[in-house]
């Protein structure tokens, strides 16, 4: 089983899906000869050819909306974003025609908006954001956000295999800096299914709900309590929709609190609908507030001091888990 | 009486337009008598406050819609089609049951969306139509996705879309055409150059209100043709269906056209539209025309076309009748139909 | 004082405005000589003439972008989407451009994009949306929601007065509905500040947090729990952004139960965002769990049935009121 | 040696190239040598791990920043300029102290931005350069926005943009520069066509890569000009400049050109760019060229150069220490600014 980087397992995910359903496809801007500005398609082209490996103009709506018409046609679209940031040019056609022709016409749109996303890397207010809550409004859209290069390998087949429109937000930091060993192999490779969130750290104290980035950061808060004595379980989603109540609402009525985490900024980020569903659904289970910590609502600096006030940082999250737990 | 298409970019000169058999313009006569009689029942179904919604009518555009159908093929692995609001015809041609396009309009159980959609926003995978949005030239890049998976595998398939004069001005045309150019896809771009976008006159649309010259913006071969004469587009139609199955990449066609109403049966166009305009395209109805070219250039007898009257008659009054007859969809079915449970549904 | 519908308190809003300040212009599809699709412009170019009555080509991001320039070159632009719904066309420019340009360079973008929302009129999926929730989660943009014809009108200057980028979303179904006295005129007209919610009516037992169409149907819904001797408190929050916070949570610390109502659908609505912020900061004084009600996940059916069946009703807000209540 | 501008619409032909002055050739010099001095330190720094985020390089493209700025009023009620991230030397030209650049870079307090926003995402209402975004061809509806200011209220001034080919496929340059056309404002548009747009060569980008082509689709006079020529440039813009003032509507310009090195610091452009054109391309390098002409076509001394190149490097030297010596801005400022407080702020 080869160890490989959270993108090294997008890659091969792509790869694998390609090598065994010949409706497979990337395209995106530089995604052909480069492989595109992160290397996720790197050598695809090479090997399956110009016509599964498409270089496009500059022309996020269109990207989005070809893909949409080819996914209706037979084909399985898997389009890239440069940036997750420029999806927002690709905003009309992912709500308008991907997530809606299902509901009007029971006709499937099987394709995949692929977004580089997130901060941590010195990208400023254009290349750093968190795009999954510009979504889950919007019904017929799923979205998906791994922590893990198991998760990304795993959830990114099952995207591709799933019949309807999926927005997959890779996080950038996580690129090189997460590995893993995982099952890889266009028959052998272990998917994970869509919809399933995972207690990634079993406790009794408090509930941390959380993915993506701060997967890891919940993690390490979680081993610094078990020092202080509190056990903390953690959830980490890894898709937001379809949105895994049971597993969510069985971990807080559990433990009776919860602390919601995203590295996304605070309001309107997906912790807000968590933190509801939890309100109205576990509400006798609850022994302290719901708490969230999250970014800035402001857009995402540039600057490296002004980026980690920004950010929500594992001292952050302690201390949230800290009050908490101690409520 | 056919107007020959003007031939725009660098590219090889249309072959002559293909001769039109009396059959073949008999057949036209039928979907545009058809597509008329459709509309106006539609028209009077909604004045009767019987249609929720308002209604769009392509009185006088049916040319257009007629046309550019007839020379696609059919059915699930036929061509791909997606027409414009103006387009009912184009629905007839392609297969949708007339019965279904009145049980659309009154949003009951049998409408190709089940009451989901209005409007024009009719389609289903059986017809090759997809569900055309509100939101005008989204359906570009739609089409030329379409058009790129038949490329992809390799077959002789095109993918059409119509759209309004309004519609050219947003980033979707611009950015669907080019891709289509780079991309060299089997796609075929109708343009019904009505002259009004709502209340907007094409002048405010756009300094370049011959739309044709729009494609050369992206090395797309165009040319423009009489919108009224449906020959004149049925043929061009032929000619650049056949160039994309030839793989030589999208053409533009722009049909020169009038609206002859307003946007919607709401619309108190009176206050706004020219009505001297209104009377000189109003000798151009493009029924009227092809009607003329049947009776006096193919001398085809009036009674073979009264008899296609009668028939068209009967058929919309029994379509009204089974739309009428239909029920509206289980409120249940609103809450179903989201996601999809399999892509071949 | 002249009683006006909503769409007159917004037609006479504008007409005020620009006649105290050059700088306030309209721009949008056929909103000349037409007056708009609602005739909310009607005659403002017949007397402001066509450079502050701008009809423009049907392009929406086209039109919000140059929103954007002219506001940051002293002008007061209103641009009006035909439909909210077509907003998804300009979300790009909105909140890329519009709502970060302040934070980063410190210079103002007053201008405001006006939006007919809503269902309820038999518009179906395309023109029927809220689309309110689209942008709370993108820092920089105010958005309003006026429920009255006084509000309607008081909101909306003060939105073109504001130097911000607000989203000013005008109900289509109150449009010609709702009628009031409303005190007009270019230097007497009322005001209502962005920012403040009202309480249109004080109880004990409950508060009802809602805006837009559901402000009338709660109100009702109160008189009907009045007559089972249940007090309702109906929060009408007038804005989403800037969120009137301690409005809210002085409610819910009195009546100790919280149902949020819009007619959005539930998920990713701005329900989520106040259930999370009255579980964080109003726990204490909780008596009963948070509940939403608000249209269904799905997108908006056309036939009235379907239609019916996604709103939320008076009924549907009746039952979950009485619930909370009983609790 | 300057390439007359071709006119392309169908428009009063431009004026022919303005007389340009020894002293104003030489003023186009010394912001020619500055942006590239300015350019090659920050790539340094960048190299030395001193710059977060990448660094984005304008060489070879200083001809087209130059000249394009030059004509233009500064100050807070002069012209709008919106350039294009290549085009460091236009934010000098209109008023950005140099050390301000390099605090840019650095993410320092004293960036236009206070460390908010990196790279070229630079402005402010005192020079009227409004603060770029990220994505492409967004800036064009907003320069669009100032032109109609401008006209709204009768005041002659002008509203100018520059982008790259690339730029040109997206649905927003659409957009914008068709309501230019139909609202005439005094707009300019300035396009770059380096033939790259990060790896994607211009063929892969569009048919038609003569992109003042694109501008005819759109009713907008456009001239085509040698990009690595300034007094080209500059001429072409003079006169570009005129026309709006005068009223004229918009206008736009091709700047042919190529792009000297990668995308950004970090892009291995050695894989994907021919060496023999880059080579090539060097020989035409704008700098070089502006240089032999002053020496051998205006005979100007070049000790007066040597002057030039001298006082830059100081200004660089100093323009470098006073941005290090700058401090970042106060955690607690990434919490302000959401919001305005007021507008004139
Ligand atoms: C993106 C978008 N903006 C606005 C509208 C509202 N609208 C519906 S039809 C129309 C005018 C259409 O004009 P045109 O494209 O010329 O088609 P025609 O109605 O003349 O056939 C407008 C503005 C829309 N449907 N989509
Ligand atoms: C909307 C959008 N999509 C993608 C990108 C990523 N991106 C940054 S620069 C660039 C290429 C730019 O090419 P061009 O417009 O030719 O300008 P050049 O870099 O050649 O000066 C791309 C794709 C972006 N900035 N914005
Ligand atoms: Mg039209
Ligand atoms: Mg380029």
């Amino acid at each position: 089983m080869p160890e490989l980087t959270y993108l090294e397992a997008i890659r091969a995910a792509l790869h694998d899906e390609m090598e065994i359903d010949d409706r497979v496809f990337v395209m995106g801007e530089d995604v052909g000869r480069q492989g595109g500005a992160f290397g996720a398609t790197k050598e695809l082209q090479q090997r399956f050819g110009e016509l599964r490996s498409i270089d496009t103009p500059v022309a996020e709506s269109g990207i989005v909306g070809v893909a949409v018409g080819a996914a209706m046609s037979g084909q399985r679209p898997v389009a890239e974003m440069q940036f997750a940031d420029f999806v927002s040019c690709a905003f009309d056609q992912l709500i308008t025609c991907a997530a809606k022709m299902h509901y009007r016409i029971g006709w499937a749109v099987p394709m995949v908006v692929r977004c580089p996303n997130g901060g941590g890397v010195g990208g400023g207010p254009y290349h750093s954001e968190n795009v999954e809550a510009w979504f889950h409004h919007h019904a017929g859209l799923k979205i998906v956000c791994p922590a893990t290069a198991v998760d990304a390998y795993g959830l990114l087949r099952s995207a591709i295999r799933d019949p309807n429109p999926v927005v997959f937000c890779e996080h950038k930091f996580l690129y090189r800096r997460v590995k893993q060993d995982v099952a890889t192999g266009p028959r052998d490779g272990q998917l994970v299914p869509l919809g399933k969130a995972a207690v990634v750290r079993e406790g009794t104290d408090l509930s941390i709900i959380t993915y993506a980035s701060t997967v890891q950061l919940s993690l390490a808060v979680a081993d610094s309590l078990a020092a202080q004595d509190v056990s903390a379980e953690v959830v980490d989603l890894r898709t937001l929709v379809p949105f895994d109540r049971e597993t969510v609402l069985a971990s807080v009525r559990k433990t009776g609190k919860a602390l919601i985490v995203h590295e996304d900024n605070l309001t309107g980020g997906f912790g807000g609908e968590v933190a509801a569903v939890i309100a109205q659904d576990a509400f006798e289970h609850l022994d302290a507030p719901v708490r969230r910590v999250a970014a800035l609502d402001t857009p995402i600096p540039f600057a490296p001091p002004l980026e980690r006030e920004y950010l929500p940082l594992e001292s952050d999250i302690l201390s949230a888990a800290a009050d908490l737990a101690a409520y | 009486m056919s107007t020959p298409a003007r031939n725009i970019a660098a590219v090889p000169e249309p072959a002559p337009a293909p001769r039109v058999s009396d059959e073949e313009a008999l057949d036209l006569y039928y979907w545009m008598v058809l597509t008329r009689a459709t509309e106006e029942r539609a028209l009077n179904l909604y004045r009767q406050g019987k249609l929720p919604g308002s209604y769009y009518t392509g009185r006088g555009q049916e040319a257009i819609s007629v046309g550019m159908a007839t020379p696609l093929r059919k059915g699930p692995d036929g061509d791909w089609l997606s027409p414009w609001i103006r387009d009912l015809g184009s629905y007839l041609v392609h297969g949708v049951p007339v019965w279904r396009m009145f049980a659309q309009f009154m949003g009951k159980a049998g409408s190709t969306t089940r009451g989901k959609d209005g409007n024009l926003h009719i389609g289903g995978r059986e017809w090759n139509i997809p569900c055309q949005v509100s939101h005008m030239a989204d359906m570009i890049p739609l089409t030329v996705g379409a058009a790129l998976a038949y490329k992809q595998r390799g077959e002789d398939r095109v993918a059409v879309t119509s759209f309004g004069d309004g519609a050219t001005s947003r980033g979707d045309f611009h950015e669907g055409l080019n891709i289509a150019a780079v991309l060299e896809v089997p796609a075929v771009f109708v343009a019904e150059n009505n002259r009004w976008a709502y209340t907007t006159p094409i002048s405010k649309q756009t300094k370049v209100t011959d739309l044709y010259k729009k494609a050369l913006g992206y090395g797309i071969p165009a040319v423009e043709v009489d919108g009224n004469d449906v020959l004149a587009v049925y043929s061009a139609m032929v000619e650049a269906v056949a160039q994309c199955r030839a793989g030589r990449g999208p053409r533009f066609i722009e049909c020169k056209t009038y609206r002859m109403a307003g946007h919607a049966a709401h619309d108190k166009y009176e206050s706004y539209m020219p009505m001297e305009l209104l009377a000189e395209w109003s000798d151009k109805d493009p029924l009227k025309r092809l009607e003329q070219s049947l009776l006096e250039e193919r001398s085809i007898a009036d009674g073979r076309l009264e008899k296609i009257r009668e028939r068209v008659k009967d058929e919309v009054h029994e379509a009204v009748e089974r739309a009428d007859a239909d029920g509206y969809a289980d409120p249940a079915e609103a809450h179903q139909g989201v996601f999809a449970e399999s892509a071949d549904a």
